[in-house]
């Protein structure tokens, strides 16, 4: 597309912008043009858009204030739909051919907001009105201030919609971090690279150089600066150690030498292309890390300095030098330190005219005055602005002189300049505080991270000579301390000019004088503040929300906090600043995700037979990070309960088979791997014969049940433990705890093996049947050969086979175990064989079921409870020590009165008994006093035709065949039941053995 | 000044010259009744009721930096009372009860917002033990509902319906739950605290304790002085083990860092506080219109108010799992308190082993919720020397008897609850 | 009724089923392809065995065991050090039979499990492979700090791997990694190597 | 974080879990109730989850974070 220099404020000649190349973007529905290498702003400004926003509080048009990442002014929603980005700054915003924005925080439009009213009741929206009144009637909070509070608050709007585009993470590794590229960073890069020192540098700009792009005339080893930025540039991308990292900022230091950086990939485009991230977050692990981030400019605090066109007199000079925009045709500039000059030099000579130059000193160095004066400016030497006119755009600057007499010019542009602030806040992150420089009149780095080293500006070392001899030098020590000391030539060399200000932080005036631009926070709300006691910086900040906006106060914070310090007639290194925190940046969230989101939120497990059980149509339910066959609906069944109802009949008629791979195994061996279980249950293990499982619980340390499982001895020296689906890891954890920190004299050796194994469980009276034939001479399954709970290990069809004869549903019943890999195999040969036979599979509803019937106790019976509370206490060995019992005999724990296990029944059967009710004896009021406690698990019995229960009550056990009811105060239901043993069903335990 | 709409209005007229500080700077004096050490939301209260119940106003509150400067200032304003077990409900509805008529009681707008608080569903399990929950709450005479996927998809329509990787089933809310403007918690108790007299003491840190000839603790050493007292109550939080150790006790409570975060500002978005019960994520927006979201500690002890990365990223990775919506919205600022955890998970309000010394610690990251009631037991405890009925559970020797309050069951395991 | 099936069962190895439904490209820097039937097994030293089972390799495997997390190579067999006092065993082809064939090798010098069915084991290579590796590996993975035969037991993203880098030609600029991950997380871990290689064109090897 | 595993060398925090107090003395009621809980140098137990599945003693200041030392809470044998 042809280029197009004839917008309104265009000038020509700037390096980085590509004049060839134009964009098209809108705003607020009007169509511009821009050019490639602008910002938003940039182009805005070229086509003298001025109004681009409305402040936070009281609405009042704003306009474009910096040309970096501390803008508070010009926050615009970006993007349309699904993409409707909300707060950009139009500073950082890379134009883009297609790029649409729209204004914020208004209503109806950006010229007319009726929110602007906030502004005339100012004097009552002072620094924490709220708090002194909306206190009546109480209800109205609620229904009335607090909606119209929020409405009128908050900046742009969500779309609402599920974010399009995909974020990344991604960890790094260097010897060297240089953060920022401007001549400090790029000096220390430099030198650092060519040590050959592994370095990365992050720049937050889309183009590398900082300061150098935005300013002219200046020199680096006797030539332009131009030219040794390109030569920088080149070299830094020639060198194989080093990476540059363009759109990325760091915005955190974390402990272990550990930076957060944000790379914005596909921001600058319309749409990310296929395979690429929006975004990308950076971890990168730095030995060191060099801090160039340089210094942000102060604004001054007078009346009226917040209209659109009062600008920052560096940013003025960024958009003429860097991207060839005049921001204005008549650009008055105040200032109090020599860098407003340099704004109003670089402006004349681009072609603006200098209404006037208003400086705070009076004593302006000769030298500079002189030039001004060869200028021909307009020279206002102990000067300052009082007021600012123009509605919704600056037309005219007053300002008194020297002798307090009042002048006023016409000008569209204000620039000002207040001093500088070094970009002290990546130094702060892990707890050190700044330090005050009264020489700068400002914070400094104080102690640093480990590892860090400030350079350049950010150090307070403002000028060009500095930054590149600090940045050379701190680039040569850190390669240094990782081990690199190779050449790296010369320092560059530049003029070392003064720093020359004048501390000025509030000038008096008649009409607002914003200290924090975007939260309208003004001077006389921190004269309140302080008239009202909120003193420290922090209760200022949190009274008046000073420094509270996107911008996080890096341009407002230490103005307002001298102003607090003249009130309270404090010097400021004992008023202090706030605590600055990551992301020194704003970063989306959905970078902080990554690719863990949607169904990728976590890993997916699966088992080894998912392929079958999803052709026999299970439904699959999470359990933890696996996905488990809850049931297998077949045709005809329309309720998921006549699933559920025809695999337990069927498995207590014929034989049911069911997946129990996730269950965690643990395989532990050594020679005191059997002293080690004996400790480690509260039961027996020492004696446990070889070919034999047995039940066992754990307690945790405090006496409480950690878990239950089954425990099998394939040899002498070789177990395996089994564990419940949800603890496994954390019983993997704990065992390698006893082994290797309580008892590291055992010689045991302990190793997850949980997915190692496919393991079903076929149970019912035909299981033998089943496997016999499916084994056929491979083993022999009578019962002498392999009584209750035998356990063998033997090959068949090709592959080894682990066969426990154990049972969670009371029926005769086996779990065979395979190598995973052969899961899938076994579980359909096991269909196949069983078919003839009426087999079904059954999943984890009807394994509930039968493990209910059996009273057996689950996930929710071992919920804060005893060992005596679920009916197992007496499994607790008095002979022998183990894990948990020295506390699980404290009173309350062995209290009879404690709510123990019991089983429900409805009196009238066929009446649903609802998890997680609450008992009350009949008659009870329902109150907290007369709770007698929970139901833990319900089911229907296919095979009792009832709803069974199983419930935590007090003095349960003592108090079988009393009633009371089952009382849902949620779902409005009461059941009356009669309290039972758990175990419904043969309690004999007959069908155990076929 | 009474603080209304009038002398507010009359305040604007003339340039907002005549307010007067919401509370004294006080210097210490050389004794008191009663010092409170910590002044947090619950050392503040309890000088309000050791005032206002009690008629105990001799008293001190002394603080290390700026009240506030702990948890109370930090925290992510979440208000409820939907406990389960027994000595915690009643302990939370008092609370409750004394959120809904602060404003009037302390002529502060700490813009309690009963927004509502929804805790989310997503297996048959975890419907089943908020469902105990939730009975035992009305048991208590609590409000608390059951809510279907329905009602929970036309409350919050952007969360994630189709894509889950743990789907939505429900939720329980509890309506009168909410949030309530932090900060000016501490400001109106320290403001109603100050009108009756209270000293309140910043920048003064307590170094160890006076104790008499018996052992008696009889006062506090403290970075501006000694200061002698009748009786001492400590309320610092995250300090408690530090405090506790100047008096050679060792607690059931370490110290963690939970992180929390505040996005930019955005239009009203989300109405009220919802809870993720698949993922460590919980949300509410300011009025200011920032998320506040947070999740679970970073697993640690610590004393450092900042956490780290891995924290950071999983409770976003929670955010986004629930709410796709908020993957353009940024973060704006991050911060960490110290929790003092204890071995249950509840607090503990009770007297020290240590005679004239009371205790007030182990909030966890629920301590912000309790602030009135906590001030209000506290207060009872101190004064009459026996515990307040709603807090009698919270005895120290509780973890000695076996007796733990442990809503989650996880045991002596801080990270864990 | 059906006659005995004798059969031998068939093996599907973890990554069968992520493959037969992968997106692959036909050029790319990155190559993956699944190693199934390794021989597996997790091997913990007993204690006061170290040296006695140093001998022991030696003697049999003619394999010199290295201290740390690195690949030692035997006749056979590569060792893989995954803790103070553990191994992974892996050998070409080896199945579950190979951790049969360590325990009565090294019978009372080490405690042996079968993992053949426990990992799923991946080769990843090409000069992107590090890139790759680099969106959810937290280790230093830079030649100069990770080199051939050296491993680490570490988290791809959410997912545990234990990763090792083999020798191969341009060590530097065309790493080849094998990456073992417990078969059941094999189809998360899969998704997200196809989503962090996209970039690059992920091709099938071999 | 970064701790320096004594097998697995200077690995990310996210592969660890940290576990409890190294310091607490007296009965197993004081152990596993009572905590140290200093502000400064303090030894815990951590453990090397996503790693080589080492106990850890780990002795870190816990309020700058600073790492001293790490070893292995079972002690190698000679
Ligand atoms: C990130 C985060 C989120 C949270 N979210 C919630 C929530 O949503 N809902 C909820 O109910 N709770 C929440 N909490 C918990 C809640 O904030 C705390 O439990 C509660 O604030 C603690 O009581 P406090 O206000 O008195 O404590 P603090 O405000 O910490 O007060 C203790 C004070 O003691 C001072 N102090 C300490 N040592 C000394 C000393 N030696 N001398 C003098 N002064 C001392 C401290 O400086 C501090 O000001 C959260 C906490 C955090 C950190
Ligand atoms: N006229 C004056 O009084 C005055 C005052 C200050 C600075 N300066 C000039 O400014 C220059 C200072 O050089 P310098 O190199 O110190 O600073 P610089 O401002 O030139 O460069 C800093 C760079 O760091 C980048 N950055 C900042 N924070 C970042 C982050 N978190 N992550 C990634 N990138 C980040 C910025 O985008 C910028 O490009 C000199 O040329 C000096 O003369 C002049
Ligand atoms: C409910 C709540 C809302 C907050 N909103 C903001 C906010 O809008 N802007 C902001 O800068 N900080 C906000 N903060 C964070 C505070 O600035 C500050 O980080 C926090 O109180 C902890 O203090 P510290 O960071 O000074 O240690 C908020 C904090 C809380 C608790
Ligand atoms: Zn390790």
């Amino acid at each position: 597309m042809a280029g197009h220099i004839n917008t309104t404020n265009r000038i020509s000649g700037a390096p980085e912008i590509d004049y060839a190349t134009s964009a098209r973007f809108t705003f607020d529905g009007r169509s511009y043009t821009g050019l490639r290498g602008d910002t938003l702003a940039s182009a805005l400004l070229a086509n003298g858009v001025k109004l681009v926003a409305r402040s936070f509080k009281y609405h009042r048009p704003r306009g474009i204030l910096t040309a970096g990442s501390e803008e508070p002014n010009a926050l615009v929603e970006l993007r349309e739909g699904a993409r409707k980005e909300p707060n950009c700054k139009a500073t950082t915003v890379e134009l883009f051919d297609g790029l649409s924005a729209q204004s914020q925080n208004r209503w109806p439009s950006l010229e007319n907001d009726i929110g602007a009213i906030n502004g005339l009741l100012s004097p009552i929206f002072v620094a924490g009105f709220y708090y002194k009144t909306f206190k009546w009637p109480a209800s109205f909070w609620e229904k009335l201030y607090e909606p119209l509070i929020r409405r009128a608050a908050g900046l742009g709007r969500l779309s609402n919609l599920p974010d399009p585009d995909s974020y990344e993470k991604a960890f790094a590794f260097c010897d060297v971090l240089v953060i920022g590229s401007g001549p400090a960073g790029l000096a220390a890069a430099l030198a650092a690279g060519r040590t050959g020192a592994r370095v990365i540098l992050c720049e937050e700009d889309f183009r590398l150089g900082g300061r150098l792009l935005s300013e002219a005339g200046e020199e680096i080893n006797g030539r332009s600066a131009r030219e040794w930025l390109e030569a920088a540039r080149a070299e830094l991308s020639s060198l194989s150690n080093v990476t540059l990292m363009p759109r990325t900022a760091v915005y955190g230091v974390y402990d272990g030498n550990t930076y957060g950086a944000i790379e914005k990939v596909a921001d600058h485009i319309l749409q990310p292309a296929a395979h690429q991230p929006r975004q990308r977050l950076w971890q990168i692990v730095a030995t060191r890390s060099i801090l160039a981030a340089g210094a942000l400019e102060r604004p001054l605090v007078f009346s009226g300095n917040d209209r659109p066109g009062v600008m920052m007199a560096s940013a003025v000079r960024t958009y003429a030098n860097r991207f060839g925009v005049l921001a204005g045709k008549r650009v008055a500039v105040f200032t109090n330190n020599d860098n407003g000059w340099r704004t109003a030099f670089d402006l004349a000579a681009a072609g603006a005219g200098i209404p006037a130059l208003i400086d705070t000193r009076t004593d302006v160095d000769a030298a500079l005055s002189a030039r001004g004066r060869a200028a021909g400016l307009n020279i206002i030497s102990g000067g300052q602005v009082v007021a600012t006119n123009g509605s919704k755009a600056l037309n005219e600057v007053i300002f008194t002189d020297a002798r307090g007499v009042k002048q006023n010019v016409s000008a569209d542009v204000l620039a000002m300049s207040g001093g500088f602030n070094p970009a002290v806040a990546l130094t702060t992150h892990k707890g050190a505080r700044p330090a005050w420089s009264d020489e700068l009149a400002t914070f400094v780095p104080g102690d640093l991270p480990g590892g860090m080293s400030v350079v350049g500006a950010a150090q307070g070392e403002f000028s060009l000579g500095a930054a590149l001899r600090g940045g050379h030098t701190a680039g040569l020590a850190a390669a240094s301390a990782t081990g690199h000391d190779g050449a790296a030539g010369d320092a560059p060399m530049a003029a070392d000019e003064a720093y020359r200000h004048a501390p000025m932080w509030h000038v008096e005036g008649a009409k607002k004088a914003f200290v924090d631009f975007q939260h309208d926070v003004t001077a006389s709300d921190i004269t309140l503040a302080h008239r009202e006691g909120y003193r420290s910086v922090e209760l200022l900040k949190r009274y008046t929300t000073l420094g509270m906006a996107t911008d996080q106060g890096k341009l407002s914070n230490i103005n307002g906090h001298a102003i607090m310090a003249a009130l309270a007639g404090k010097p400021m290194e004992q008023v202090g600043t706030t605590v600055a925190r990551a992301p020194s940046i704003p970063v989306s969230i959905g970078a902080f995700a990554g690719h863990s989101r949607g169904k990728d939120f976590k890993p997916t497990r699966h088992i080894a037979g998912h392929a079958h059980a999803q052709e026999l149509n299970a439904t699959f339910i999470e359990t933890g990070q696996w996905l488990r066959p809850q049931w297998y609906a077949r045709p005809g069944e329309t309720e998921w309960r006549d699933s559920v109802n025809r695999e337990v009949s069927t498995t207590r008629t014929a034989v049911g088979i069911c997946d129990v791979s996730t269950l965690g195994k643990i395989d532990v061996q050594g020679p005191d791997a059997a002293e080690f279980l004996n400790r480690v249950y509260i039961n027996a293990f020492a004696k446990l014969a070889v070919g034999k499982a047995r039940y066992g619980v754990m307690l945790r340390e405090d006496g409480f049940i950690l878990d239950d499982g089954t425990v099998a001895r394939f040899g002498e020296e070789q177990f395996v433990v089994s564990t419940t689906t949800a603890n496994a890891g954390r019983i993997m954890k704990h065992l390698n705890y006893c082994a290797q920190v309580l008892w590291p004299e055992l010689d045991v050796q302990i190793a997850s093996i949980s997915e190692a194994w496919a393991q079903y469980s076929v149970a019912g009276p035909r299981s033998r049947e089943l496997l016999q034939k499916m084994l056929g001479n491979a083993f022999d399954l009578s019962d002498t050969a392999f009584p209750f709970m035998g356990v063998a290990e033997f090959d068949w069809a090709g592959v080894p086979v682990r066969l426990f004869r154990i049972s969670f549903s009371g029926e005769l019943a086996y779990e065979i175990a395979v190598p995973a890999n052969y899961g899938d195999a076994l579980s359909r040969r096991l269909e196949a064989e069983g078919q003839p036979l009426g087999a079904c599979f059954y999943g984890t509803e009807a394994l509930g079921v039968m493990r209910i019937e059996k009273g057996h106790v689950g996930g929710p019976e071992m919920v804060g409870t005893t060992a005596e509370d679920v009916g197992l206490g007496r499994m607790m060995s008095t002979k022998k020590d183990f894990i948990g019992k020295a506390l699980a005999y404290r009173e309350a724990m062995v209290d009879p009165a404690r709510q123990r296990l019991v089983g429900l029944r409805p009196v009238e059967a066929g009446k649903p008994l609802a998890g997680g009710a609450h008992l009350l004896e009949k008659g009870a009021a329902p109150t907290t006093a007369n709770d007698q406690g929970y139901v833990t698990s319900v089911t229907y019995s296919p095979i009792l035709k009832s709803w069974l229960g199983l419930a935590l009550v007090k003095r349960g056990p003592e108090r079988i065949g009393e009633r009371m009811r089952v009382v849902d105060l949620l779902r409005n239901t009461e059941v009356e039941v009669e309290l039972c043993s758990p175990v419904f069903l043969d309690p004999e335990g007959s069908k155990l053995h076929g | 000044m009474t603080y209304n709409i009038f002398s507010l209005a009359a305040n604007a007229l003339t340039g907002h010259r005549s307010w007067k500080p919401a509370w004294r700077d006080a210097a210490p004096k050389s004794t008191y009744d009663v010092i409170i050490i910590g002044g947090g939301g619950h050392g503040l209260a309890t000088a309000y009721y050791l005032a206002k119940n009690h008629g105990i106003t001799n008293v001190a509150v002394i603080e290390k930096g700026w009240i506030g400067s702990g948890n109370a200032g930090r925290n992510t304003t979440i208000i409820r009372s939907n406990y389960m077990l027994p000595g915690n409900s009643a302990f939370y509805e008092l609370s409750m009860k004394l959120w809904e008529d602060m404003e009037r009681d302390l002529n502060y707008n700490t813009m309690v917002s009963q927004r509502g608080i929804v805790n989310l569903i997503h297996s048959d399990a975890q419907r089943d033990a908020f469902v105990r929950r939730g009975n035992a709450m009305r048991l208590e005479g609590i409000d608390a509902e059951l809510l279907s996927l329905e009602q929970i998809r036309e409350m919050l329509p952007f969360l994630d319906f189709n894509n889950a990787r743990f789907p939505i089933k429900g939720g329980l809310t509890q309506k009168r739950g909410g949030t309530a403007r932090h900060d000016a918690v501490v400001w109106g108790y320290a403001r109603a605290a100050d009108r009756r007299g209270v000293d309140i003491i910043q920048n003064c840190e307590v170094s160890g304790f006076i104790r008499d000839a018996k052992g008696a603790i009889c006062g506090v050493e403290t970075t501006r002085g000694a200061i002698r007292a009748g009786k001492v109550g400590m309320a610092v939080a995250g300090n408690s083990s530090r405090v506790a150790a100047m008096a050679d006790l060792r607690l059931p409570i370490e110290s963690h860092v939970l992180q929390a975060f505040v996005t930019e500002a955005i239009k009203p978005f989300l109405d009220t506080v919802v809870t993720f019960g698949a993922g460590h994520f919980y949300v509410s927006q300011s009025d200011k219109g920032g998320l506040v979201f947070g999740g679970d500690i970073d697993g640690y002890n610590s004393y450092a108010q900042r956490g780290n990365l891995p924290t950071v990223e999983d409770v976003c990775e929670g955010g986004m799992a629930l709410m796709p919506a908020i993957g353009r919205v940024r973060i704006l600022r991050s911060w960490g308190g110290i929790m003092d955890m204890s071995m249950d998970g509840s607090p503990i309000i009770d007297r020290s082993p240590v005679e004239g010394l009371y205790m007030n610690a182990g909030w966890c990251y629920g301590g912000f919720k309790a602030t009135p009631a906590s001030g209000h037991c506290f207060a009872h405890l101190i004064a009459t020397g026996a515990p307040a009925k709603e807090a009698s559970a919270y005895r120290l020797d509780r973890f000695a008897r076996g007796a733990m309050i442990d809503e989650k069951a996880q045991g002596a395991q801080p990270n864990l609850h | 009724m059906a006659e005995l099936n004798t059969s031998p069962l068939t093996a599907i190895s973890a990554f069968a089923g992520a493959i037969s439904h992968a997106h692959f490209e036909a050029h790319g820097d990155v190559h993956v392809a699944e190693r199934a039937n390794l021989g597996l097994a997790t091997l913990t030293v007993r204690k006061g065995q170290r040296e006695a089972l140093k001998a022991a390799l030696l003697a049999h495997y003619g394999l010199e065991l290295l201290d740390g997390p690195r690949v030692s190579r035997g006749n056979g067999l590569i060792l893989v050090g995954t803790g103070p006092d553990s191994f992974l065993a892996v050998k070409e082809g080896g199945g579950w039979a190979f951790a049969r064939e360590l325990s009565a090798t090294l019978a009372g010098l080490v405690s042996v499990a079968d993992q053949s069915s426990g990992y799923g084991v991946v080769r990843l290579e090409g000069p992107a492979a590090r890139q790759v590796l680099a969106k959810g590996v937290p280790v230093d993975l830079h030649p100069l700090a990770f080199r051939p035969d050296d491993a680490a037991v570490t988290l791809a993203s959410h997912v545990g791997i234990i990763l090792w880098q083999e020798p191969s030609a341009r060590p530097e600029q065309d790493p080849v990694y094998d990456i073992a991950v417990f078969r059941s997380f094999a189809e998360s871990f899969w998704h997200w190597l196809e989503q962090s290689a996209a970039e690059f064109g992920l091709r099938q090897a071999g | 974080m970064r701790i320096p595993c004594p097998y697995c060398g200077s690995r990310d925090l996210r592969e660890f879990t940290y576990q409890g107090d190294a310091e607490a003395t007296g009965d197993a009621f004081e152990r596993t109730y009572l905590r140290t809980n200093p502000l400064g140098r303090h030894k815990g137990y951590w453990y090397h989850d996503n790693g080589c599945r080492s106990w850890l003693l780990v002795e870190r200041d816990t309020k700058t974070h600073e790492i001293y030392s790490v070893t292995l809470a079972q002690k190698e044998e000679v």
